[in-house]
């Protein structure tokens, strides 16, 4: 297993594996406008976010609130400190079935034990389904917000062929081509999974019924490294590119205004 | 920053309403959108499909208008009760033209709404077995239940190309917040494509933000906020006005007569630019009869985090 | 067309054909709970019971209002007059799918144009549906009342063939025995109609299943005269009484406490 | 008047929750009614199944006092995604029993109880088509669209013997009145055949009536009120106390104890008698600590008719 941890940016900073993955995901959400954001790395990431490339994000949680305006950081998703100030807070029809399943969210954002090929996920077991190695905490929203979502931006902590396996143990929430392959007719309206994010690379799927491909390596990051972490033949993208470092601002934000409790920035 | 969506009413009825389109104006006897329904009469649509639970004068008014082809509904009468009479001549004789109605009860219209906001194909209910209304609209059908019961009934989704709802208030994004009787909606709003919300007042973003749980609909769905006070006359909008019940039984007689109705729309939509003009017709006087006391709802805390 | 008209009571007051039925109407609501009201001859008879026979009566409105509190007279189902004060207001989905759906409705009140033999209900057209003589207002929630209440009260306020006839010229609210005609396993949960008030008696239908029966005729109405103003051969109880007369407070009642601006009481 | 239904919390818990009952628990990370899955385990129910969308901290300690059978869920961590070891113990070990579970997502839970609280036999959602979920729960099914779109899941109706949840407050008849975050408290309590409900605060009846549209269960849906201060620790209750996020971290370490865990049952719940024994066993200073400023929500007006 490969992770990122306290390696020396170009400014001399140390920076950790966590500071690493929130400033690429956050840099993922340039442009986009409603982001259903879970607890962790997607906290980081979408405050760093609303704080440099994309001011005009508007939060929703699965727990029913809208236009998240936090005095504090949440510690999860269903924190107080999302409720106080927000615009609104819906019940659990309008926020999953209108919201959600409507159509109204763009980005998705999630983590995952496990990702295939094609981008879907699994959380909910390690091992055999019957008596598991690892009980995972199983599907949560994640099911219902991968179909529906306009796309979904996974973030994993580790990237070996473990995480990324040829098969995964179980699909909690499938990309829409699993879905096809199943019922050509009842293919989900999202995208699935258009971007995973790991502590080496950035995995791309362009395509909506295509294949997740390696399309930017972290810093010292060789390709070669990112494909034989990858349980399958990972593709490669035409034009692979490295992805940029930190700022001393972007770190500076996540640990002087955002996570001033070192509570994700462990 | 969100988008701030506060529009003029004429602009944004011009900018979403469109002949041929199937447009919803909700509202269940409270806060029925009477001036967007007197501008979209104003602007000349035609062909619209109207759906309304209740179409109520509103709808009688639309079609005397020569607005609407087609009219999916549940309650052919209005909230007292009594009878649309342009809704029943076009009905029982095509007279002047013939109106097309697709009718459901009140539980198959807002389930129709529901589906729709819900991105499902159908909504099921317990409703219609034994009924006459599948057979004489054959798009209420039924699915087999795969537990083992019996096949229930479903509607079809509906979803309007426009959806017109009036609100006590919302703020400049379109956070649209409602007491009282709240109808069908929020799930109006989430099944149509576009939506615009008229209302009593645009209130600073904190008001709104003082109380999450008060909004309705959230701005993500809301394409048009429009500031149009008195916007539900002869209806009424809780806390604000109370309904013109003199209005509502002068209907009657105004509905039977096809010539009087239509001097009525000359009088009261056409020759009028605007709601603004529609109050200054209507006289102080008889906005007093309607106005209502105060009775607070007390506040609760949202609680704000200590450290 | 018979209806009651200003007929002398014992007391020697004039009672209006609507003084009477409300006050018939009223005391078919003894013992009852939950009622969902309908406007007219229903907002007259649910006040007079609570103000005699049935006190602890919880109001539902289809609006949404659950145990309303009026300070005056409600002029609709939907009059800002129920809601301040209500102990509650739901959405839709919690008013038709939770509280009537869900079972929660012990008495609907209901009006007709035409009922049948076994209680089923004619609220959308008089004649033929391409072209009817009358388009009635429809099922507003009739359709959904009926099926789902634990039984149902209606009142009318012409007895003769037309409104009672043999079979009804749409069937908007049906019968429990007609849905089981239809499908012997989609049979809803309610009783159905269980008593039909007219100008000249009470009809009640005690088997689920079964047929209208003649249980009450009003003062001075003969039972033949019922039959014959019956559009079938109406069945008659082995017990039937006469419908005794408004006492002078049910009449005091509704004109000076209930009606004061005499909207209803025409 | 209607019936008043104010109880005590082990009455209560007595009265409605017998050994084998399908039970549910709700209130979405907010609201979590601690103090009557505690006063369960001290009346040492039995062979529950246990019902509830994030199981959290409370379904671990019930587990782990031997309450529950079977357990109905959508997530199988705390709030903020720790692990629950007891769970994970009887599921990966059976250790030391193992544990019946039913699996669904958030939405599928979610309708499940909107499915019973509707008297229908299911409800349809657009999730799980190519997830393994459904062949892990062959209770998620499919049904045709009437309406020539493809097949559709649905989950199938759950109706819990009794259904607990916790709010900020209610009258005596038990119009529960909910802000913040709602959760799947209305539609569980309808759902269910009895319903309890702890409350910060049994208010007056004109509080609850000032306010209707904050009434998210009325009192027809609910059989016993009990006030319960603190009920929700360690989760919260909006505007009353914070999360207790310190209670939620250490939980990690005494879950993944069995020893400490028993322990920690035996100290907190089996040797008090209730929940003001627990908050003073809690202390002054831990209480203050999750405290929270005010924050009110502004008043609207409900209106009065004037005549």
């Amino acid at each position: 297993m490969i992770t990122r941890t306290n390696e020396l940016g170009p400014a001399g900073i140390t920076i950790s594996s966590t500071e690493f993955l929130a400033t690429v995901a956050a840099r993922e959400l340039a442009g986009k406008h409603r982001v259903f954001a879970g607890v962790g790395l997607p906290t980081l990431a979408v405050d760093l976010a609303m704080r440099t490339v994309a001011p005009d994000i508007q939060l929703v949680y699965e727990s029913g609130v809208c236009g998240a305006h936090p005095e504090g950081m949440a510690e999860g998703i269903a924190d107080s400190v999302l409720v106080s100030g927000a615009e609104a807070v819906v019940n659990m029809q309008a926020l999953f079935g209108y919201v959600l399943q409507g159509g109204h969210v763009d980005v998705g954002f999630l983590g995952a034990a496990q990702v295939d090929r094609w981008g879907s996920l699994n959380t909910s077991f390690i091992g055999d389904w019957e008596s598991p190695t690892v009980r995972l905490p199983g599907s949560g929203g994640a099911a219902d917000i991968v179909p529906n979502a306009r796309e979904c931006i996974t973030v994993l902590r580790r990237h070996d062929p473990g995480a990324f396996p040829a098969a995964l143990d179980f699909c909690t929430s499938p990309s829409p081509v699993r879905a096809r392959d199943l019922d050509p007719r009842a293919v989900p309206p999202g995208h699935g999974v258009s971007t995973v994010i790991t502590p080496l690379a950035v995995l791309r799927r362009p395509d909506r019924f295509g294949e997740l491909q390696l399309a930017q390596v972290h810093p010292g990051v060789q390709i070669d490294q990112v494909r034989e972490a990858t349980g399958w033949d990972l593709a490669v993208a035409a034009d692979v590119v490295e992805t940029p470092w930190p700022t001393e601002e972007d770190v500076r934000l996540l640990r002087e205004e955002i996570d001033t409790v070192r509570l994700y920035l462990r | 920053m969100s988008e701030v969506k506060v529009r003029g009413l004429s602009e944004a009825i011009a900018e979403h309403v469109e002949d041929g389109m199937t447009v919803a104006l909700e509202g269940f006897g409270h806060l029925i959108p009477f001036a967007a329904g007197h501008e979209i009469i104003r602007q000349g649509r035609k062909d619209l499909t109207l759906c309304r639970m209740t179409p109520d004068l509103i709808a009688d008014q639309m079609i005397a208008a020569g607005c609407v082809r087609k009219l999916i509904a549940s309650f052919f009468a209005s909230g007292s009760a009594g009878s649309l009479h342009e809704v029943r001549r076009r009905i029982e004789r095509s007279d002047p033209e013939p109106l097309e109605v697709e009718e459901y009860s009140h539980y198959g219209m807002y389930g129709r709404y529901q589906a729709a906001a819900a991105g499902l194909p159908f909504f099921p209910l317990k409703s219609y077995a034994g009924s006459d209304l599948p057979t004489l609209n054959p798009r209420i059908r039924k699915v087999e239940d795969p537990y083992g019961g019996p096949d229930i009934h479903v509607v079809p989704a509906l979803a309007p190309d426009v959806t017109v709802v009036h609100a006590q208030r919302a703020d400049r994004f379109g956070n649209v917040q409602v007491w009282g009787i709240v109808g069908a909606i929020q799930e109006v709003a989430y099944a149509a494509k576009k939506v615009i919300v008229t209302v009593e007042e645009i209130v600073d973003d904190e008001v709104v933000r003082s109380d999450p749980n008060r909004t309705l609909v959230p701005a993500h769905a809301v394409d048009a906020v429009v500031h149009v006070p008195g916007g539900a006359h002869p209806s009424y909008a809780q806390g604000h006005y109370d309904r013109d019940n003199v209005f509502y039984r002068d209907w009657t007689a105004i509905s039977k007569d096809p010539q009087l109705l239509r001097s009525w729309l000359q009088e009261w939509v056409h020759d009028l630019p605007d709601r603004a003009a529609y109050l200054e017709h209507l006289g102080e006087q008889r906005w007093q009869d309607n106005t209502v006391g105060e009775r607070l709802s007390g506040q609760v805390d949202y609680g704000r985090r200590s450290s």
